[in-house]
């Protein structure tokens, strides 16, 4: 088939009856129709390129939008806010003049075919995402999900995956200083690889993606643009333009670490020289995104030179190189006459960058190749008026037979010796053993800022040497209890995010979150996701943290079956003052161990139901979410006024699970006795939600247990801690069992270096 | 005993950041002339026995399984003379 | 006057602001050096910070070693100006020969972070007189290619002249930093010339230096105390 | 136009823990058999010009001085028929 020279906007009003293969790039007929529509004529072969990756599922939101919408509608007022929703990255006020910025998103399909590159790439997007807010990145997250532990696919999917994390974020020195690793069989076709990055800069420095100013020039600096992550382009350019083309085109993107550290440098250095009128990351959608952002965001037009853009395969069609997913590039606008310094800092960092046009005055995106106009579209129609869908959803027929499911009704041990074998069943299971086999692949240390990382509650940075003003966040999602209540399973994830925050000392500011979920075609999906939404939504307008922004993840199943709902929320905090953190290990010997909160017998979607019983079924633990607040508040003041020395709180696996690890974590050992009015077995693995673990120090005690009573925060003593390792100390429930701690050291961490190394 | 050696490159339309790195250093090195530069990796294998047809198919079926990603990469499977290899 | 100790920021150096953060808290004066210049701006001894210069691709420190700054380091180096080379930074200097031996990938073949405990076995560096020999230090280790590899007759050498500065102690608990963590020849951390003035080791001294971030000790700040005495004395 | 490649090999007294990690997965692939695997880099160049002596001599001294670390590494260059290579 002969192609007609050029698919021009000229041309395309010239042949209405051309037809273009939207089926083939993932349009419906009435969103073809829509966009014939909104031209008032065919669109050209590069026009329709970009309205069909912009349109898709990834970048349009169309299945989510109508829920989505509630982050906005139910916000609490927080002054904290300074940039919200919609932008790159939401921006948070921390104070002394600093903001910080945050987000999570997901890289789960890439990481499936290609785990190293796939997880890699995943980093590398949260980051250029941080810098297009103006902010230097400064600390990474990853919360993982993968199949059956033992799953021999699991053996080559996580090992890629951790080393791309590592191999991408340790290359651009960022310390990893938190995650998550979780495996169930329900994600064994769709492991999830989540990534969250965060970043600080100064108030005025924040920068947004749009583009003003006519005359302003558009810069594309970074990677050379490669056929990565075009397949429907690709369709495009072979069967209805040109079937002489090579048809290769890479699935899967690889990532260039090195490329994308000197992008980091050399934007910074942009930035604070103050050459940057506006600012785009290149994505999903590449050029097509970067440019309708831009300009829609912005007060003007835009006018593009695709011939301009560097590329790294002479062969790309301009349909092609406007959908090129290639990594490690960023478009900024800048002003004409300070071009010259912006190309001469890429020059010093030796990243390539061309202008590739201007802002101009009307209100269209102009796309020239050729000598040609290939584009003429009015940006806001690309950007921001894709479908909104509100597909149906229906509670499914199943819920109430899991929820009725009971796990409470699940035998329990009846003599010390059973809780004993069954504490070492739990604390050695692959959800609940040491992760560090993975944790010690990725740099904690690099940026020398790093106050806590894995394995605490949460991750915490030092932004201020002077003050020690730092920050803190945890990413926590437990998609059992999503899977028997998504409602209380996303409030769940929220307060286990908020609790493990203010468990450090941190004041719990705001959320971003990435949402996992199966396919929105299926209502019981549909359903899942809107009740997950609903819920965090709700539960944020009640602890007064907002939705500053977030990802979702849709289509993650295999076949019909969906993976369990997974909301994954991320927390950040505050504190004035890091030197007042607390850690989760133990430090010393005599310290009294309180229990915060109340333990009643919550057993469904627990660890303890999985590793014992291998049951999924019941309700989740019950939400509180005032509790939750004044959980927080006491955390925060006693650990600002030195009451307590270590803080663990409570989540899956319960009350033992979390004196094991600050244990092991001290080298020190724990006399436990079973509070009155509780059973042993439900003190130890109950999962009740709004609880933590604190130790005292013994000069403390009375002013600790005041401020709890005065405040109405129940509070247990529950023991002591006593022994270190090196002379033999053991966990010991009173009257029931004692574990030396080398047995459960050995228990703890032996587990995913066999199922892995 | 023979060698088989399993070459595995990159796809030519997959970004090689590490050949770049190369290539982009020549000039500094004072060495023109080189339009571009892609790293791979060489694989030795010492195989028991004769490399028969089957041997082959079978070091072949490895290769693609395990030694590449043929989502991203190509490889070529050959027995090298068993002689000295020169430097 | 205070001693001026300049660190060069190769493209892909990560550990640069924090090895000059370290070296202002021993109260020496920190000056940044750039990759493309040679002019090392007059200061009394250099050092090269960790990182992935050019994505430690080719080989850690292959592409770095010959950039314009190392053609006045290597000279300087030899006329005797210390220099201290920090991972990223010892693989440059084996690269550029400053030192003997080559670098590979861990045996384990994982990149790896934690606190390692060390020896000191040569307290008479430009870098470690500080300590005292034999002493055990704990310093943050976080490196895909930090197997010390040279021939029997280099390393029977290296022990010889007591030119092993540091080596991984190996006895103990693993959960206290001990044992080798990548399969270096002879545990060995660290060396130096025969001069003592160039030194290199795999672990990371600048991020023990504050006993709240890092691995919140303070075994590596010798380094940066060593090296300022020893050039405000001179 | 043409292809050189430099194949760099550890030297065969260093330990390569990345060919043994590749012979210990062997048996469980289910592939016997495999007496000993080395894993080396493989670098392609594209030349331009001829690729007479004097410009091989100039390869060989950057192979030697930079694509290869002679203290662990052994290198071999050879020129490659531009035919196509078969998969
Ligand atoms: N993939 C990961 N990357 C970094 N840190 C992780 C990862 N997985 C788990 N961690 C860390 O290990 C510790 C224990 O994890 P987890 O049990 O999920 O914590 P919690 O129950 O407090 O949310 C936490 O500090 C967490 O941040
Ligand atoms: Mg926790």
């Amino acid at each position: 088939m002969s192609r007609t020279p050029l698919d021009t906007v000229e041309n395309a009003a010239a042949t209405p009856d051309v037809e273009l293969p939207w089926a083939e790039l993932g349009l419906k007929k009435d969103e073809y129709e829509r966009v014939v529509e909104i031209l008032g004529r065919r669109p050209t072969g590069a026009e329709l390129a970009m309205y069909s990756v912009m349109w898709s599922e990834h970048c349009s939101y169309k299945s989510s939008k109508v829920h989505l919408r509630q982050f906005g509608e139910k916000a609490p007022q927080s002054d904290a806010l300074l940039v919200g929703i919609g932008e790159n990255a939401g921006v948070v006020d921390v104070g002394q003049g600093y903001a910080v910025t945050f987000k999570v998103e997901s890289h789960n399909h890439p990481s499936y075919v290609e785990p190293y590159q796939g997880a890699a790439t995943g980093v590398g997007g949260i980051v250029r995402d941080i810098i297009a807010m103006g902010a230097r990145p400064v600390a990474v997250v990853d919360p993982l999900r993968f199949g059956a532990a033992d799953h021999p696919d699991t053996k080559r999917v996580l090992p890629g995956v951790v080393a791309g994390i590592g191999g991408y974020g340790n290359c651009l020195g960022l310390p990893n200083i938190g995650g998550e690793v979780v495996f169930d069989a329900c994600y064994q076709g769709n492991p999830l690889v989540n990534a969250g990055a965060i970043g600080v800069m100064r108030h005025e420095d924040i920068h947004l993606a749009k583009a003003s100013g006519t005359g302003n020039k558009v810069i594309l600096y970074g990677a050379r643009t490669g056929g990565d992550g075009i397949g429907g382009a690709s369709i495009l350019a072979s069967e209805t333009f040109d079937d002489a083309k090579p048809s290769k085109r890479p699935a899967v993107q690889v990532g260039d670490p090195f490329q994308e550290k000197l992008l980091i440098e050399c934007t910074l250095e942009a930035f604070a020289e103050k050459l940057v009128v506006g600012i785009q990351d290149l994505g999903a959608a590449g050029l097509s995104c970067a440019t309708s952002e831009l300009a829609s965001n912005g007060s003007g037009g835009m006018r593009v030179t695709l011939d301009d853009v560097p590329l790294r395969d002479s062969t790309l069609s301009p349909e092609e190189i406007l959908m090129s997913e290639s990594q490690e590039r960023m478009c900024a606008v800048v002003e004409p006459e300070k071009v010259d310094r912006f190309l001469e800092i890429c020059d010093k960092w030796d990243v390539i960058a061309t202008v590739i046009g201007e802002v101009t005055d009307g209100d269209r995106l102009e796309i020239f190749w050729h000598g040609g106009k290939i584009v003429d579209v009015d940006p806001r129609t690309v950007a921001h008026d894709g479908p909104v869908y509100e597909r149906p959803y229906a509670r499914p027929s199943w819920q109430d037979a899991l929820q009725a499911d009971d796990a409470n009704k699940l035998p329990r041990p009846a003599t010390g010796e059973e809780l004993k074998d069954q504490v070492l069943r739990l604390v050695s299971s692959p959800n609940q053993a040491s992760k560090s086999w993975i944790t010690s692949q990725y740099d904690h240390f690099v940026q020398g800022n790093t106050v806590l990382a894995q394995p605490e509650d949460s991750g915490m940075i030092r932004i201020d040497e002077e003050t020690g003003l730092g920050v803190a966040i945890a990413t926590d999602g437990n998609g059992r209890y999503a899977k028997l209540d998504p409602y209380a399973g996303a409030q769940l994830a929220l307060s286990e995010a908020y609790r493990n925050v203010a468990t450090t000392g941190a004041k719990p500011l705001a959320v971003s979150d990435c949402l996992n979920f199966g396919s929105p075609e299926d209502p019981a999906v549909m359903w899942q996701f809107a009740e997950a939404i609903r819920g965090l939504a709700d539960a944020c307008q009640q602890l007064g943290t907002p939705v500053t922004g977030g990802n979702v993840s849709l289509y993650n199943q295999t076949g019909d079956v969906a993976i369990h709902p997974t909301p994954v929320v991320a927390v950040l905090g505050v504190i004035d003052d890091v030197a007042r953190r607390t850690p989760v290990a133990f430090q010393e010997e005599g310290q009294l161990l309180y229990l915060l909160g109340d333990t009643h017998e919550e057993f469904g979607g627990s660890a303890w139901s999985q590793v014992v019983h291998d049951h999924l079924g019941g309700l989740p633990p019950k939400v509180d979410l005032e509790r939750e607040r004044l959980l927080a508040e006491i955390l925060i003041s006693a650990s600002r006024d030195g009451m307590i020395d270590s803080a663990h709180d409570l989540s899956d696996g319960g009350l033992i699970q979390a004196v094991v690890e600050s244990a092991l974590q001290g080298g020190k050992g724990a006399r436990l006795i079973v509070p009155d009015g509780l059973d042993a077995f439900t003190f130890l693995f109950s999962e009740s939600a709004g609880r933590a673990v604190v130790a005292v120090p013994r000069s403390e005690e009375l002013r600790f247990n005041d401020m709890c009573g005065a405040r109405g925060l129940p509070v247990t003593r529950i023991g002591v801690v006593d022994g270190t390792e090196s002379e033999a100390a053991v966990v010991e429930v009173q009257g029931e069992f004692a574990l030396s701690l080398t047995e459960l050291r050995t228990a703890h961490e032996a587990t995913i270096p066999a199922l892995l190394a | 005993m023979a060698r088989v050696v399993v070459d595995v490159m990159l796809k030519p339309e997959i970004l090689d950041p590490q050949g770049q790195a190369v290539q982009r250093a020549l000039p500094r090195l004072g060495f023109e002339g080189v339009s571009d530069v892609r790293q791979g990796k060489r694989f030795e294998l010492e195989v028991d026995g004769p490399v028969d047809d089957a041997a082959l198919a079978r070091i072949h079926e490895l290769a693609e399984s395990f030694l590449a990603n043929t989502v991203i990469e190509d490889f070529t499977v050959k027995v090298e003379e068993v002689a000295e290899v020169g430097k | 006057m205070t001693a001026r100790i300049g660190v060069v920021t190769f493209p892909g150096s990560l550990d640069d602001r924090d090895t000059q953060r370290a070296i202002r808290l021993a109260g020496a004066e920190p000056v940044a050096l750039w990759h493309k210049d040679k002019d090392l701006k007059q200061v009394d001894a250099v050092v090269l910070p960790g990182g992935f210069s050019y994505g430690d691709y080719l080989r850690a420190g292959a592409i770095s070693r010959f950039s314009p700054v190392m053609e006045t380091v290597i000279e300087q180096a030899k006329s005797g100006m210390p220099v201290l080379g920090i991972c990223n930074g010892f693989q440059v200097l084996t690269e550029a020969h400053l030192l003997p031996g080559a670098m590979l990938g861990n045996n384990h073949l994982h990149f790896i972070c934690r606190d390692q405990k060390l020896r000191v076995e040569n307290a008479g560096t430009a870098w470690t007189a500080d300590y005292a020999a034999g002493q055990e230090i704990h310093i943050p280790l976080k490196n895909m290619d930090g197997r010390y590899v040279a021939d029997e007759h280099t390393l029977d050498m290296l022990e010889a002249e007591g030119r092993v500065a540091f080596r991984y102690v190996v006895r103990g608990e693993a959960a206290d930093g001990c044992g080798n963590p990548n399969g270096s020849l002879r545990d060995i951390a660290g060396i130096t010339n025969e001069a003592g003035n160039v030194v290199g080791l795999m672990p990371h001294p600048e991020h023990a230096v504050e006993p709240l971030v890092g691995s919140g000790r303070t075994d590596g700040l010798p380094f940066f105390t060593s090296i300022l005495k020893k050039l405000v004395n001179a």
